[in-house]
C-alpha cells in the first residue's frame, strides 16, 4: 500500500509535499473553527472552549496512545471498552475503600492508582497476546473488547456502577475545576500530547515504533527488540487509558455496559485524520490532537447549528471527516 | 598478512532449509586486517554463510568461534554487540524511514532521554561524504535510488565502527564510479585491522581488492587460496566448475523495419524530450552515469511514469499511461528494483512468474497445469536453481530471483524487451547464458533494449548505444565507435554544451 | 400437573439504565419462580438488534421446545412475523412494553404506556410553565417508541405557549446527554426547564447544569424512575420536581403472568396496560427500589 | 510489509506449515460443533441447521465480498450501514411500486434489481473515492458507515421503514422457502461462498487481489490495473450487500437505523478468522466461510447452554472468537 506512489512520485520536492501534508488536518480545524464562530457567538467563548477541550481529553488521551500503536503496525479496537472496565473497577474499589480510607485524598489516590493499574494490566494482557503469543492484533483487541464489556456490564448487574456520594463529590474538581481558569482534563491531555510529541519525535521509542510498523524485519535486524516494543506500545496505550479513566470518572461518577461506546472507532479516527499511517510506518502525535479537536467541534458545532433533521447529523459528521482527509490527500500519496 | 588466531571463524558449517540442505560442512575464518572474498555461482550458499556468521541465522550443525572461543549467537544484537556487522543481499532500510534514521536505527545517538538529531545528522552526513554520496540525511529512503539505497547501507554498517564488517555484493547495483569510493573505504578499513568478508560477482574487483579467495560450489568448499596470482578466468573455472569461453556472443545484425519510436518524451522533471527509434532484431543499449534517467524514461515508455510525448510501437500509437496496453502491443519493461518492483517475495514461484502474462493462461479460470509446465520450462531455459518448486521467490538466492525475473518477463512473448540491468547480482557463468539469451533473441527478430551501468556489458552487446546525461539523451554511439571512453565522455557531457535539465 | 415446561425469555440487552433495570428484574423474576416452581425451566436471551433477537427466538424454538415464549420486541415491524410464526408453532406468546405491528398475535400484552409517558411529562410542563418559557429536550435513540414519547409530549404542551428551543437525541445516555447539554447551554441564555425522557440522561444533564452554575434557573424532569433520582425527588430537591414512571419490572409481571397460566389454570390472557403515573416528592417513597440496578 | 518474509523466514517447511494453518479454524469448527451436540441433542436437527446456515448467509454473503477487498490490501467498515440503508432503499422502493406493479413476481423483482443497484452503486462510491481520490479506505468507509446510517434513520424518520404487508407475505418464501427441504439463503451463500472460492483460487481477478495486496509496485509493474481492480473489490462487495439485502428483507420486512449494527466487524473478524491476512496479500473464501460459521454457532451455543448470566455472554464470544486463532497461530506467524 505504502509504496504505491513513489515511482509517480515527481521529484518530491520535500517543501511541497511538505506544506499540504501538514497542512491538511490544520486547515480543516481551521475551517470549521471559522464555521462554528460564524454559527454561534458562544461558540469560541471561554465556556465553550473548556468544555469541548475538556470533553476531547478523554478520546485525546487514548488517540497519543493509540497513535504509538498505530505507527508501530498494530490496532487496538478495545480501548473503549478497556475504559468502561477500567472506570467499573475504579468505582467499586474507591466504594469498597470509603469505610477503610475515608473521604479524602487518600481514597481518590488509591482510585487513580486502582485505575492506572487496571489499565497496564489490561494493556500488557493485550501486549502479550499479540506480540508474544503472536495472535493478529485485530482478533485480540476485538476479543477483549467483547471481554471488557461484557465484564462491566456484569460488575453493575446490567445497570449502572455509581461512585459512593460524598467521595464523587470529592473526587468532582479533578474534572471541573483547574489552574488559571484552565481544568484539569485540558491540562492533563495537553501533558499527554506534548509528552507523546516529544516521545515520538524525539526519543528512540518513537522512532523504533516508526521502524517497526515500516518494516519489521529491518527493525529486528537493526537490534530493535521487538516483541517488547510492540508489547510497550499496547502497554502504554492501556495506562493512558487508566489516565482517560481517571479524568472521566470525577465527570458523571458512574459507569456502565454503555460507557465509552465507539471510543475505539472515534479515536483511530482521530489518529488516521491526523495524518498517521493506518498500515504503521509513519505517526504523528499533534496530528492525533488535532483529529480529536476536529471530531469533537463537529459534534458542537452540529449541537450549536440548528441542523435540517437531526437524524442527519451522522452524515454531516461522515462527510466532514472525509472531507478533513481529502485535504492531506495530496500529501498521503507520497508516504 | 594473517596473524595469529581469527577473529571470526566457521567450523564445519551446515545449514538446512527444511529437508533442503545448502551447505555442506563450510571451514571458513576471517583475520584482521584482511578482507577475505567468497565467491561462487548463484545459489552457491554465500549469502547463506555470511548471514550465519553474521548471527542472522544459526547453523543446523558446526560451530562459530569468535577469537577462538566458541560463540553460539541467538539472535543478530549479539553478533552486534560483538561487532560483527552485514551489509545484506538485499537492502535491509525501512522505506518510510529517513537515510539518518536509518543509519542510526537501534543506536541512536541521544543527549539526556532525547536524540540528538543534530548530531546523528552531522554523523550521516559525514559517513556518506566519505562515500562521496551527497544525499539529504533527511530524506526518505523510499525517494532514493537503487544506488543511494546501497550507499545508504553501506554508511550504516561503516558507522557501526566494526571488528568483523560482512558485504554481500554491495556493488551489485553500483557504478564504477561509486564501486571505487567504496573500494578505498574497504582499503581504509583493512589498515586499521577490520576483518572483511566481501562477495561479489565482479571479479575484477575481487582481483583488486582480496587478499584471500574462497570458492563455494553447491554448499561445499572446493577451494580456498591467496588472492596473489588468482587470476579472474580461474576464479570462473573454479566456481563454474568448467572453462568459460567468450563472454559476449556476437551481435545480430538488425533489419530495417522499426518497431518501436519515441518522439519526445518528457517525464516531467526527469527526462526532456527524448527520441529515439528502436528496430527489429536490434539490440540497443542504454548507458549513462547513475541518475541520468534512464531508468525514469523507460518507465515512461511503458506507462509506469506519467510523461508527455508519443510513443509508437509497430506504427501505432500507444496509449500512455497503461502498462496492460503496451504489453498488449508487444512491448514490456523488466525493472532494476526487483525486491520492491520486481517480485512478490512472500509468494510462490508459479504465482510470481505468471504474474505478467496471467491472461495467457485463462480469462476465466486458470490453467493450473498449463502454468506448472511453464515454471518447468523457465526453470530449464534460465537456469534457476530451485530445490523444491513450492518454495517463496523471496527463499530464493538473488541471482536466481533476478533469473526468475527475467523468466516472467519474457513469458509474455514480446516483441519488444527493455531490460534494466539484466544482469544485477549473476554469477559469471550465467551471465554468458543471458548474454546468450538476449543475442538470440534479436536473432529471432525481436528487439532488446538494454540499460545497464556495467559498461562492458553495454559495449559488448548492443550494436548502438544511446548515451544520456542529466535527463536527457546526450549522443549516440554505433559499431567501433562504441568505446567506454566516448560513453563516458558523453555522459558527463563533455561533448555536449546543451543546458542542464531543470529538476 | 407435573409437567415440565420450558420459558423462553427475549429482551434487548443492557445497553442503558433503563434496560439494565429491565434485564435485573427479568433475572430476577426467573430466579424467583425457578424456586418456587421445580417443573419451570427459562431460558433468557439478550439480543442487542432485532435481527440478533429473531436468532434468539428461532434457537429457542429449534432447541429448547419452549412452550411459551416472553418477548421484548426490540422492534415491533421485524419481530411480528417470525413471533407470528411461534405463535403458529402452538407456542403461548407474552410481548412485553412494544407491541407488535400486526395486533392480536400475542396471547398476552403487558406493557408501560409510551404515550403515557410523553403526555404526564407534557402535563406537567403545561401546568409548571408560562407562556414563553423556554425548554430544551433531549431526545432518545431515534426509534418508534422515541417518536411516540416525543409526540405525546409535544401534543401536551400543544397551546400552552412553551417555547420548545431544540431538540437533539442524547441516545439515553449519560455522556451524550451532558454534552449535548453543555452545548445547549452555550448556546441559549435562556433555559426554564428541561425535558430529558430518560433518567440516565436527567444525571448528564443535571451535572452539566452544575457545571454551568445555572442550577437555579431550571428544573429537569426525567422519566423511567431510576433508583437515584426517585430518592433526590423524595429529599424535595428542587430541580427534580417530579418523574414519570415506566418500571421496568412489567417484564416481571410479564413472566410471572406467564409462568401462572402454563403451571395453573389460571386464565392469563389480555393486556395490561401498566400507565405512566407522575411521582411527586409526596409518593416518591412508593417508587423506591434501593436493591435495584437502576 | 511483503518483504517481511524473504530474508529471515526460517524455511517454513510448507508441508507442516500448511496443516495447521489450515486446519486451525476446521478444528475450531468442529470442537464447537462437537460441543453444540453435546449440549443439546437438537442441536444437530434439521431445524437448527437450517436457522444457523441461513442466518449467518447475510454476515456471510457480506464476508466472502470483504476477503475480496481484504486481501487486496483494503478494508470497508460500511458494509453494516449500507445493508441497512439498501435494505431501506429497497423497501421504500418497493411500497412505491406496489400500486404500479401490484403484489407479484415483478415487485419482487423490481426489489431485488433496486437493491442491487443501490448495493453497486454504494460499492463503486467507496471504490471511486479510495481508488482514484486516493482517501485512506478506513477513512472512506467509515464516513460512509455514518452516512448511510444516518441516512436511512433519516428516511425512516427515526423508526422503522417496513414493507408493504401483502408484499412481504409473498417476498417471505424467499427467506423461508428453498428447494429440497434447503432454504433460500443457504443456496445463495453457497454459491456466493463457492463462486468466491473459485474467483480466489482459479481466475486472474483472484490472483490479481493477492498480487495487490501483498505489493501494490509489483502489481503495477506486472500490468495489473491496479486502481481499476481495487476499485473492482469495493464494486462486488458493495453488490454482494445488495445480494445479502435480497436476502435479509424477506426475514423482517422492515429496515431501521438498527439494522446491520456491527455486521462490518463480524464480516471482517469472520474474514481475519478464516486466515486471510488483514494486511491484504493473502486470503481465502473457504476460511471465510468457516469464520462465518464459527461465529453463527458461538451465538447458537449461548442460547443453547443457559450460561451464568446473560451478561457475560460477550466475554465468551471474545474468548472463543481468539481462542480460534490461537489454533492457528502457528501457521500465520509465517505469512
Ligand atoms: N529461507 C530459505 N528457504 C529455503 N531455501 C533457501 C532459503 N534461503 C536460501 N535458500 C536456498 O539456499 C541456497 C543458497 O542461497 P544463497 O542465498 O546463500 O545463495 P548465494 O550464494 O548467495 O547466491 P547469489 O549469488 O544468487 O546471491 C539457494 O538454493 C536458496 O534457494
Ligand atoms: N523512486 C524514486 N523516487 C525519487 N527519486 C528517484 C527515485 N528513483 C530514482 N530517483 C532519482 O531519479 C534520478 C534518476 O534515477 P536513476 O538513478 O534510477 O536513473 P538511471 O539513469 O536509471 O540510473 P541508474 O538506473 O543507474 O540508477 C536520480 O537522481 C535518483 O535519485
Ligand atoms: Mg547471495
Ligand atoms: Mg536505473
Amino acid at each position: 500500500m505504502s509504496n504505491a506512489t513513489d515511482i509517480a512520485a515527481e521529484a518530491p520536492a520535500p517543501r511541497r509535499r511538505f506544506s499540504l501534508h501538514v497542512l491538511g488536518p490544520v486547515l480543516a480545524l481551521i475551517a470549521l473553527i471559522a464555521l462554528g464562530a460564524s454559527l454561534n457567538s458562544n461558540f469560541l467563548g471561554y465556556g465553550n472552549v473548556t468544555n469541548v477541550l475538556a470533553r476531547s481529553s478523554f478520546i485525546g488521551i487514548i488517540a497519543v496512545g493509540m497513535t504509538f500503536v498505530i505507527t508501530a503496525g498494530g490496532i487496538d479496537l478495545s480501548v473503549g471498552s478497556m475504559a468502561a472496565f477500567v472506570a467499573g473497577v475504579m468505582i467499586m474499589s474507591m466504594n469498597a475503600l470509603v469505610p477503610v480510607l475515608g473521604i479524602g485524598v487518600a481514597l481518590v489516590l488509591a482510585g487513580m492508582g486502582v485505575a492506572l493499574i487496571a489499565g497496564l494490566a489490561a494493556g500488557l494482557l493485550n501486549g502479550v497476546l499479540i506480540a508474544k503469543v503472536r495472535i493478529e492484533a485485530f482478533i485480540v483487541t476485538l476479543g477483549a473488547m467483547g471481554i471488557y464489556r461484557s465484564l462491566v456490564t456484569w460488575l453493575a448487574d446490567g445497570g449502572t456502577l455509581s461512585l459512593n456520594f460524598e467521595a464523587r463529590g470529592f473526587y468532582r474538581p479533578v474534572y471541573y475545576d483547574g489552574i488559571l481558569g484552565v481544568t484539569w482534563p485540558i491540562i492533563v491531555f495537553a501533558l499527554v500530547a506534548i509528552l507523546g510529541e516529544l516521545a515520538m519525535r524525539h526519543t528512540p521509542f518513537g522512532r523504533h515504533c516508526a521502524a517497526l510498523g515500516a518494516n519489521e524485519q529491518v527493525a529486528r535486524y537493526s537490534a530493535v527488540k521487538v516483541d517488547r516494543l510492540r508489547m510497550a506500545t499496547y502497554v502504554v496505550l492501556g495506562l493512558l487509558v487508566g489516565l482517560a479513566t481517571i479524568m472521566y470518572v470525577p465527570r458523571l461518577g458512574s459507569a456502565s455496559g454503555s460507557t465509552g461506546v465507539l471510543w475505539e472507532l472515534e479515536a483511530i479516527a482521530a489518529v488516521i485524520i491526523g495524518g498517521t499511517v493506518l498500515k504503521g510506518g509513519y505517526g504523528r502525535v499533534w496530528g492525533t490532537v488535532v483529529g480529536v479537536l476536529i471530531l469533537s467541534l463537529i459534534d458542537n458545532i452540529l449541537n450549536l447549528a440548528s441542523i435540517v433533521s437531526p437524524y442527519l447529523n451522522g452524515a454531516i459528521q461522515g462527510v466532514i471527516v472525509i472531507l478533513a482527509v481529502v485535504l492531506q490527500r495530496e500529501g498521503k500519496s507520497t508516504d | 598478512m594473517p596473524q595469529g588466531t581469527s577473529v571470526l571463524e566457521g567450523r564445519g558449517i551446515i545449514r538446512r532449509f527444511g529437508p533442503i540442505q545448502v551447505l555442506h560442512g563450510v571451514d571458513f575464518a576471517l583475520n584482521a586486517g584482511e578482507v577475505h572474498a567468497l565467491i561462487g555461482e548463484n545459489g552457491a550458499g554465500k549469502s547463506t554463510m555470511m548471514k550465519i556468521l553474521g548471527g542472522y541465522l544459526s547453523p543446523s550443525e558446526g560451530e562459530l568461534l569468535l577469537d577462538g572461543a566458541p560463540v553460539r549467537f541467538t539472535d543478530q544484537r549479539q553478533a552486534e554487540d560483538a561487532g560483527i556487522l552485514m551489509i545484506h543481499q538485499e537492502f535491509n532500510l525501512a522505506l518510510q524511514l529517513s537515510v539518518e534514521e536509518n543509519i542510526f536505527l537501534g543506536r541512536e545517538l541521544r543527549r539526556g532521554p532525547f536524540l540528538d538529531k543534530a548530531a546523528m545528522r552531522d554523523a550521516a552526513r559525514d559517513l556518506l561524504a566519505r562515500l562521496d554520496c551527497h544525499v539529504d540525511p533527511r530524506t526518505r529512503i523510499r525517494d532514493l535510488s537503487v544506488p543511494n539505497r546501497q550507499m545508504v547501507e553501506i554508511a550504516r554498517a561503516l558507522g557501526r565502527r566494526a571488528r568483523v564488517l560482512i558485504m554481500d555484493e554491495p556493488t551489485a547495483v553500483l557504478t564504477n564510479r561509486e564501486t571505487d569510493t567504496l573500494l578505498t573505504q574497504i582499503d581504509r578499513l583493512r589498515e586499521n585491522g577490520t576483518a572483511i568478508l566481501y562477495t561479489s560477482h565482479k571479479l575484477d574487483e575481487i582481483r583488486r581488492i582480496a587478499d584471500r579467495v574462497t570458492v563455494l560450489r553447491d554448499g561445499t568448499q572446493v577451494l580456498s587460496r591467496e588472492a596473489e596470482g588468482f587470476t579472474e578466468d580461474q576464479m570462473a573455472e573454479a566456481m563454474v566448475g568448467r572453462e568459460l569461453s567468450d563472454l559476449f556472443p556476437a551481435k545480430a545484425v538488425p533489419h530495417d523495419e522499426v518497431v518501436l519510436e519515441v518522439d519526445g518524451l518528457t517525464v516531467p522533471g526527469r527526462v526532456r524530450d527524448a527520441s529515439f527509434t528502436l528496430r527489429r532484431g536490434e539490440v540497443l543499449g542504454f548507458a549513462g552515469l547513475v541518475g541520468a534517467g534512464r531508468t525514469e524514461l523507460m518507465e515512461g515508455i511503458v506507462g509506469l511514469r506519467p510523461s508527455t510525448g508519443r510513443v509508437r510501437v509497430m506504427g501505432k500509437v500507444l496509449k500512455p499511461g497503461s502498462v496492460l496496453a503496451a504489453r498488449e502491443a508487444g512491448l514490456v519493461y523488466l525493472t532494476e528494483d526487483r525486491k520492491e518492483k520486481g517480485l512478490l517475495l512472500g509468494k510462490n514461484l508459479t504465482q510470481n512468474l505468471t504474474l505478467l502474462a496471467l491472461d495467457r493462461f485463462g480469462h476465466i479460470r486458470i490453467d493450473k497445469p498449463a502454468e506448472d509446465r511453464a515454471l518447468s520450462e523457465a526453470i530449464t531455459d534460465f537456469d534457476i536453481r530451485v530445490k523444491d518448486r513450492a518454495m517463496l521467490a523471496g527463499s530464493l538466492s538473488g541471482g536466481n530471483q533476478q533469473k526468475l525475473l527475467l523468466a516472467k518477463t519474457m513469458l509474455a512473448e514480446p516483441e519488444i524487451v527493455i531490460i534494466d540491468e539484466p544482469t544485477r547480482g549473476i554469477d559469471i557463468g550465467t551471465k554468458q547464458q543471458i548474454y546468450e539469451f538476449i543475442a538470440a533473441l534479436a536473432a529471432a527478430g525481436k528487439s532488446v533494449i538494454v540499460v545497464s551501468s556495467e559498461l562492458p556489458e553495454v559495449i559488448g552487446l548492443a550494436s548502438r548505444v544511446i548515451v544520456m546525461g542529466r535527463g536527457h539523451i546526450a549522443g549516440e554511439l554505433t559499431g567501433t565507435d562504441i568505446t567506454e571512453d566516448a560513453i563516458l565522455r558523453r555522459a558527463m557531457g563533455v561533448t555536449d554544451d546543451r543546458e542542464e535539465i531543470s529538476a | 400437573q407435573d409437567e415440565s415446561y420450558t420459558i423462553g425469555v427475549a429482551i434487548p440487552s443492557a445497553t442503558h439504565g433503563f434496560m439494565g433495570g429491565l434485564n435485573y428484574h427479568a433475572q430476577a423474576a426467573i430466579e424467583r419462580l425457578e424456586a418456587t416452581y421445580p417443573q419451570l425451566d427459562f431460558v433468557l436471551a439478550t439480543a442487542g438488534d432485532a435481527g440478533k433477537m429473531v436468532n434468539d427466538i428461532e434457537d429457542m424454538v429449534a432447541t429448547r421446545d419452549i412452550d411459551a415464549l416472553v418477548v421484548l420486541p426490540f422492534e415491533s415491524e421485524p419481530l411480528t412475523s417470525p413471533v407470528q410464526a411461534v405463535k403458529d408453532a402452538g407456542i403461548w406468546v407474552t410481548v412485553v412494553d412494544r407491541g407488535l405491528s400486526v395486533p392480536g398475535i400475542e396471547d398476552l400484552y403487558v406493557a408501560g404506556d409510551n404515550t403515557g409517558f410523553g403526555r404526564v411529562a407534557g402535563e406537567y410542563f403545561a401546568e409548571t410553565l408560562k407562556e414563553g418559557d423556554n425548554i430544551v429536550v433531549l431526545r432518545g435513540i431515534p426509534t418508534t417508541l422515541d417518536n411516540e414519547r416525543v409526540d405525546a409530549f409535544s401534543a401536551a404542551i400543544e397551546g400552552s405557549g412553551i417555547n420548545v428551543l431544540d431538540m437533539q437525541h442524547g441516545n439515553w445516555n449519560r455522556d451524550d446527554a451532558f454534552n449535548v447539554m453543555q452545548d445547549f447551554l452555550s448556546k441559549y441564555d435562556d433555559i426554564d426547564a428541561v425535558w430529558a425522557a430518560d433518567d440516565d440522561m436527567a444525571i448528564g444533564v443535571l451535572e452539566a447544569i452544575a457545571q454551568a452554575g445555572r442550577d437555579d434557573e431550571m428544573w429537569v424532569v426525567g422519566g423511567a424512575g431510576m433508583k437515584e433520582i426517585i430518592k433526590r425527588i423524595m429529599d424535595g430537591d428542587p430541580q427534580l420536581p417530579v418523574n414519570v414512571t415506566y418500571p421496568p419490572a412489567q417484564i416481571a409481571t410479564a413472566i410471572e403472568l406467564t409462568a401462572l397460566g402454563l403451571v395453573s389454570a389460571t386464565p392469563v390472557s389480555g393486556r395490561f396496560i401498566i400507565g405512566s403515573q407522575r411521582v411527586t416528592p409526596d409518593n416518591a417513597a412508593q417508587f423506591y427500589f434501593p436493591d435495584s440496578p437502576f
